[in-house]
């Protein structure tokens, strides 16, 4: 095997935090020119062996061989000398900074007199987009305005505009819809014509399997295999990431129920959405699909309290209920996790414990006092049954890997036992292994008689879990499927009917 | 001169002398020394120590840092360690009673000097004089020169502090023989001399009418005349202080300001440590050794005794 | 098993700033045979008590990410409110005059709380505002004059003696197991770190945020109340002046002790600690003789060395 | 049209507080008529001039997410050690007494900067320690008192006057135009800017975290040192207990004029802006002749106001 072959060579990587082994003599290696997946279940060890690779973390051991030469990067910026890019999966934007300052940033083109040329970098981050066809971003856009999707766009392009000759991009899709993902490809293709490398991290299979040259997978922090896509069919790729075999990831038995548990009428939040109405039943899974920036988080939101004051009407079991914080809400026994899992569902600091008790708490305290034994039973049976990884439910959820943060979400809001549970692009970062955990709770659930609203982006998980579909496009309802017309056809000529 | 009143009589007995040391250790407790009359205090305490006693007298310096609590904490520290004798500087009439009160509970003698606490059953002894007839001597000094008719704007140190509270008595004694004179206008500037130029500055340009300038020590004098130098107002406004630090004393010469008063550290200091001297020697003192305000103007400015 | 290892992990964090008090308690009993006796021991307990006090309501104010810069002028105002009623003739009984102070200490606490909580303005300015009203209010309200002649009794809370323990001692017992149990035991303190941790996850998760701000500065303040009886009757005398830059104490013992000035992020047994750190070290320094004006360079030395000492033991994970 | 729309709300943002201080000085000058000359103009940028150089330095350091507590004793420190080559005799060059104190101010700062970007101690404690440290050796080089006799040239800097404008308000104005060219106009303001708004993203994107926070408290250091000349010659000497609590009002100038506390936010003109209301309304309230009692409750109150009417001016969205 000779050194050219490859544009990077990692081997031997292990890494442990405080005394945990995370990465046990790990290896990659990734030739010029090719789309290499890295996959591996939540916490397998993902994301730290790529923030090593950049020099975010240091390696405890290990050797890392770069175009044929060995290198040891000590901070990103070395890592961006020598041209190599990330796109990190939580993402992190300077909020208050524009959208051309953020691509910018510690590049920024100067005037003569040496001061920041805004003007030239407006012009360029806009060249940025209209190369890869983004239009609904403005450069001079703050990036606190943007939504999920649009900044997961900017930190793609950014990281593309390095011209790095690697780049790795973790879970870039797992914030987007088909429309932005076939962006991403054609960008991606356009990369790995020029001979740049791609390293990808994702749990969708399919986009995995479109786009890859070749797998390396991980399972608790060891290397299992480096196959070709070519060779590898899903079911074994599954079972070398799970360690078994996994059957069915849908479970499709409908459990709806004749009598409407929450019904919305005429729902209207300024200019948000308009004249929204629904019917949930009992034990039925509702689906909300539409594209980026349809309105569907802003209704769920807006039932969830999040959105201030609306026109319409809401009834929970039949009586009218009036919600101006998610507090009524939580009372009439409705849940929502967010699709903003930093901002508003996890607190980074806090031990995994407490998050997922805090919606709750009020029934574990006596007199005010937390009861801490019955927390720990009931935090450890809604933790174990989503298989949340971690060292101990002490430690502070910022510690955890993404996906188990999202399972910490979940569970979070599964304990507070609620009539609608409200799940917005609820795996959203999740392995194939605990989504089909996942949609196992949910239909354990609806099999109690307890409804489910899930909003996702992601076509198979909607077209596979609901019972019956609302497909929300600009803001307006373009119409309800029922069971039986449910097909991806037709949700598309619900989105594209005027 | 000031008036020496320290004549000795027979015996005494404090728990102190009983044990007849070579060397004594005291605590001095200074409200502040980071206000230019304390730090000098504290000096020419040490000097006159030093220069007297060589090593029989030995001293821990405390700071009360402007704070009631911080001072009696000192004292409580002090008291801790067992000196021999403590002289204070207390920073509030009554705050500091209890730091007296645990001194003489521990056995301990405590002179207070410069500044005195209300309760004068308690001490040994004080050093210094009432801070009211410094009021008196500034603001009569004042009102003579303004003939007896006119606006005067006041200006204060920190509120609630006994300096500030007694000076402000004896300016108020003056003003009610000087029905004529009125006071247009008062402002609190914590001694600083930043803080008083402000003030003035202010009232310069509300166009108030302004003859004296009554400030209760010399760095906010000092303060209100950089205020004015240098504008119309220049030498028509009587500016008085207390304190007599050298910078003061200079303007005084140069007819900056009417007058300042003399708190004579010198004195204060040879005479509190005389005194400590003689408790530790089982001595008896004076309950009160008085040492006068001066009034300090151009006409005796130059006498030797202000500059040295 | 692996619960073990953190719990451990957990301890050694927690350990550092302790390390360090103990630290510097063993060196200043070798540097001064009068440092460590049982009367000098007394004598800093006492000492911290009013400034413990004080910096145990600001640690649950920091938590929630806010700030109080009010607590000096509180300390000022409710002492001379509480005192107005101490007097020995008309005398009220000892309960009265302690419930008006924590009366008037709470009142300007609920001002803050709700400035805070409901316009939006920072901490910062709404507390700094809170501090020269407070401040103000108290040297009108007294004329600049220290209020003094104050009953026997009330002289018993801040100077009397329980068995052999000092009563402020006592108070700052009480003041500390009370925080303790609220910001580590109750769901009021588990909501109080979800403010200070992420603020839009703890409105979503259904807590009412509002309310547990106000509540963190309505205990500041009420604690800065206890703090101004215990001080009045500790000096003899309500000062209108008193007090005054105690804010920075009190957010210096929370941050010495671990807690986060940027919220969610602390705990009360580090602020006691912190607050002894800081009496010990005057303590000390007074013991040894060393002139006021090195002390101050010692102490700011120290103080950064320890908080530095505590960073290290820490790790570079945090 | 969304473009001009987002300027538009951007502007109304900025427009709040400017607004605050415009309707105030309408106000004053209707109370009275000496408020509103050319001459109190003058009058109040001088007054404004120290203060809002200090602000400027803590703008900066505020955006980064820090805090610099430390400015009024590096004023002191400054300020004295400059002018013990001020004296007449021997008499050093303007320019010598002017580098000397801005290099003790930049010293200071430089060691608050190694501390926070190196040990991982937070601002606030490693800032408070050099506030005393400072302080501490301030009052040990002076032996706690003034330093005066003061050269002609050097009391030019402080009150001195160009045409007819005093030369402080010349030093402000330099200052303000360096200060925003710096934090609005080059990589070096975007990069602090940067850090204070994440930090985790600043590393990411290249940037050298540490010598960005290094160089922001050397630069409030220098203005420190600056400051320190200015209010020195201004007030014929340097007093070594001088400008303490300066740091409340720098942070508060900064914090009314918008910058956040916790980094990532403001600006300098939002700054001066801050400062002026607070010089203003003294000076307004002196002019009215209100007593100093209740000056301080009216200023706690219009502070509070002030930034209240800036919030609702922004809106709900922040
Ligand atoms: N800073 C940290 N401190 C302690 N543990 C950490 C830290 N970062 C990661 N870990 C642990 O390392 C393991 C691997 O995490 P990593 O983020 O690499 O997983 P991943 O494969 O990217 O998972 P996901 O698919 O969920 O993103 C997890 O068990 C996680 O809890
Ligand atoms: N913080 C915000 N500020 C301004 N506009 C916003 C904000 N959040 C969302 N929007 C706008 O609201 C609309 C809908 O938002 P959003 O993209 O969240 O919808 P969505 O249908 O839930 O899509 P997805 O969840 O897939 O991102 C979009 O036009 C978006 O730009
Ligand atoms: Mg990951
Ligand atoms: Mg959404």
């Amino acid at each position: 095997m000779s050194n050219n072959e490859y544009v990077l060579q990692m081997s031997n990587i292990s890494k442990s935090f405080s005394g945990v082994k995370v990465l046990d003599s790990v290896k990659l290696d990734v030739r010029p020119g090719e789309v290499h997946v890295l996959i591996g279940e939540n916490g397998a060890g993902k994301s730290t062996l790529m923030k090593i690779l950049i020099g975010m973390y240091t390696r405890d051991e290990g050797t890392v061989i770069y175009k044929g030469e060995e290198i040891k990067i000590r901070n990103t910026k070395e890592a961006l000398d020598v041209g190599i890019t990330m796109i990190h999966q939580e993402l992190s934007p300077i909020l208050e900074m524009t959208v051309a300052e953020n691509i910018f940033l510690g590049r920024e083109f100067k005037t003569k007199v040496g001061f920041v040329d805004q003007k030239k970098m407006k012009i360029e981050a806009q060249k940025l987009f209209d190369e890869v066809g983004i239009s609904d971003i403005k450069p001079s856009a703050k990036m606190k305005e943007l939504s999920t999707a649009q900044t997961q766009m900017v930190e793609i392009v950014k990281a593309v505009s390095f011209n790095a000759d690697l780049i790795i991009m973790d879970e870039p899709t797992s914030s987007i819809t088909d429309n932005e993902v076939d962006k991403l490809f054609s960008i991606i293709r356009r990369l790995t014509a020029k001979n740049v490398a791609v390293i990808y991290i994702s749990h969708k299979l399919n986009e995995i399997y479109q786009i890859s040259d070749s797998i390396t997978v991980l399972r608790d922090g060891e290397y299992i295999a480096t196959k070709a896509t070519k060779e590898l069919d899903k079911d074994e790729l599954v079972r070398l990431m799970v360690g078994r075999e996994l059957s069915d990831l849908y479970v499709t038995e409908n459990h709806s129920q004749s009598n409407v548990v929450m019904s919305v009428k005429n729902l209207t939040n300024g200019k948000l959405f308009k004249d929204i109405n629904f019917e949930l039943h009992k034990g039925e899974v509702l689906g909300i699909y539409g594209l980026v920036g349809a309105g569907r988080s802003e209704v769920v939101e807006t039932i969830f309290g999040m959105r201030g004051k609306y026109e319409g009407e809401i009834f929970v079991h039949g009586k009218k209920i009036v919600i101006s914080s998610e507090k009524d809400a939580i009372k009439n026994g409705i849940a929502l996790a967010t699709e903003d899992r930093k901002g508003t569902g996890i607190f980074l600091g806090l031990p995994i414990r407490n998050n997922i008790s805090m919606a709750w708490l009020n029934n574990l305290t006596k007199l005010g006092f937390v009861n801490g034994k019955k927390e720990k039973t009931e935090t450890n049976i809604v933790g174990d049954r989503l298989k949340v990884k971690a060292a101990s439910y002490a430690n502070a959820v910022g510690t955890l890997s993404g996906g188990n943060q999202q399972k910490v979400v979940l569970a979070k809001w599964l304990l507070t036992n609620p009539d609608v549970l409200i799940l917005d692009e609820p795996t959203r970062g999740i392995d194939i292994g605990a989504k089909a955990e996942i949609y196992k709770i949910i239909e354990e659930l609806t099999s109690q008689g307890k409804s489910v609203i899930m909003v996702s982006s992601e076509m198979p998980e909607i077209l596979g879990m609901s019972d019956r579909i609302m497909v929300i496009a600009d803001g307006e309802n373009r119409g309800v499927l029922e069971h039986e017309e449910i097909s991806q056809l037709s949700i598309m000529n619900l989105i594209a009917k005027v | 001169g000031g008036e020496n009143s320290n004549e000795t009589a027979g015996a005494g007995s404090t728990s102190a002398a009983a044990e007849n040391k070579e060397t004594f250790t005291i605590g001095f407790s200074d409200f502040s020394l980071t206000a230019e009359y304390q730090a000098k205090l504290r000096d020419e305490i040490l000097d006159y120590a030093e220069k007297t006693y060589g090593d029989e007298l030995e001293f821990v310096v405390l700071d009360g840092e402007s704070d009631s609590d911080t001072q009696n904490s000192g004292i409580d520290n002090l008291i801790s360690q067992k000196v021999d004798l403590i002289i204070m500087v207390p920073f509030d009439a009554e705050q500091q009673i209890p730091a007296v009160q645990a001194a003489v509970d521990a056995g301990i003698p405590l002179l207070e000097v410069c500044l005195q606490t209300a309760d004068d059953g308690l001490r040994t002894s004080f050093v210094g004089s009432d801070d009211t007839s410094s009021g008196v001597l500034e603001m009569q000094c004042l009102a003579e020169a303004m003939g007896g008719k006119g606006n005067v704007v006041y200006l204060h140190g920190p509120t609630g502090q006994d300096s500030e509270i007694k000076r402000h008595e004896g300016a108020n004694q003056v003003l009610e023989d000087y029905p004529d004179i009125e006071v247009a206008a008062e402002s609190v500037c914590n001694w600083d001399r930043a803080e008083a130029m402000t003030a003035i500055e202010n009232y310069v340009q509300s166009g108030m009418q302004i003859d004296a300038i009554f400030c209760e020590n010399d760095e906010m004098a000092l303060g209100a005349y950089a205020a004015i130098e240098g504008t119309d107002l220049e030498g028509k406004i009587h500016i008085g202080g207390i304190d007599c630090i050298s910078d003061a004393l200079q303007a005084v010469k140069d007819g900056k300001l009417d007058c300042t008063v003399l708190q004579d550290a010198k004195l204060q200091a040879s005479e509190v440590v005389e005194a400590a001297y003689k408790v530790l020697h089982g001595e008896d003192v004076e309950e009160y050794i008085e040492v006068p305000y001066q009034l300090v103007t151009k006409d005796n400015a130059d006498d030797e005794y202000f500059n040295n | 098993m692996k619960e073990k290892n953190f719990d451990l992990g957990n301890f050694l964090r927690k350990f550092g700033i302790y390390f360090v008090l103990i630290l510097m308690m063993i060196i200043l009993s070798f540097l001064s045979k009068s440092f460590m006796t049982v009367s000098n021991m007394m004598n800093i307990l006492r000492q911290v008590s009013v400034s413990g006090i004080v910096a145990m309501g600001m640690t649950l104010v920091l938590v929630t990410g806010g700030i109080d810069l009010s607590v000096g002028s509180m300390i000022a105002f409710a002492g001379v409110i509480g005192c107005t009623f101490a007097h020995p003739d008309p005398s009220y009984p000892l309960i009265v005059v302690i419930l008006i102070g924590l009366a008037a200490g709470a009142l300007c606490g609920l001002v803050n709380g709700l400035i805070v909580a409901y316009t939006g303005v920072n901490p910062f300015i709404a507390t700094m505002g809170m501090m020269t009203i407070a401040r103000g209010a108290t040297l009108l309200f007294t004329n600049g004059r220290p209020i003094n002649d104050l009953s026997e009794s009330f002289q018993f809370i801040g100077r009397g003696t329980v068995g052999f323990i000092s009563t402020p001692i006592l108070f700052l017992i009480a003041v500390c197991i009370i925080s303790a149990l609220i910001l580590h035991k109750t769901s009021l303190g588990r909501y109080i770190f979800a403010v200070g941790g992420n603020e839009n996850a703890a409105k979503v998760s259904g807590i009412n945020v509002k309310k547990i701000k106000i509540f963190v500065y309505i205990y500041s303040g009420i604690l800065c109340g206890l703090a101004g009886l215990l001080l009045a009757s500790r000096t003899n005398a309500a000062a209108p002046n008193a007090a005054s830059g105690y804010e920075l104490d009190a957010i210096a013992a929370g941050v010495i002790g671990g807690t986060s000035t940027s919220g969610g992020r602390g705990g009360v047994y580090g602020t006691i600690v912190g607050a002894l750190i800081m009496v010990v070290l005057s303590n000390g320094l007074d013991m040894l003789n060393v002139s006021s004006y090195i002390q101050q360079i010692v102490k700011g030395i120290i103080i950064i060395g320890a908080v530095c000492i505590d960073q290290f033991s820490k790790g570079k994970d945090s």
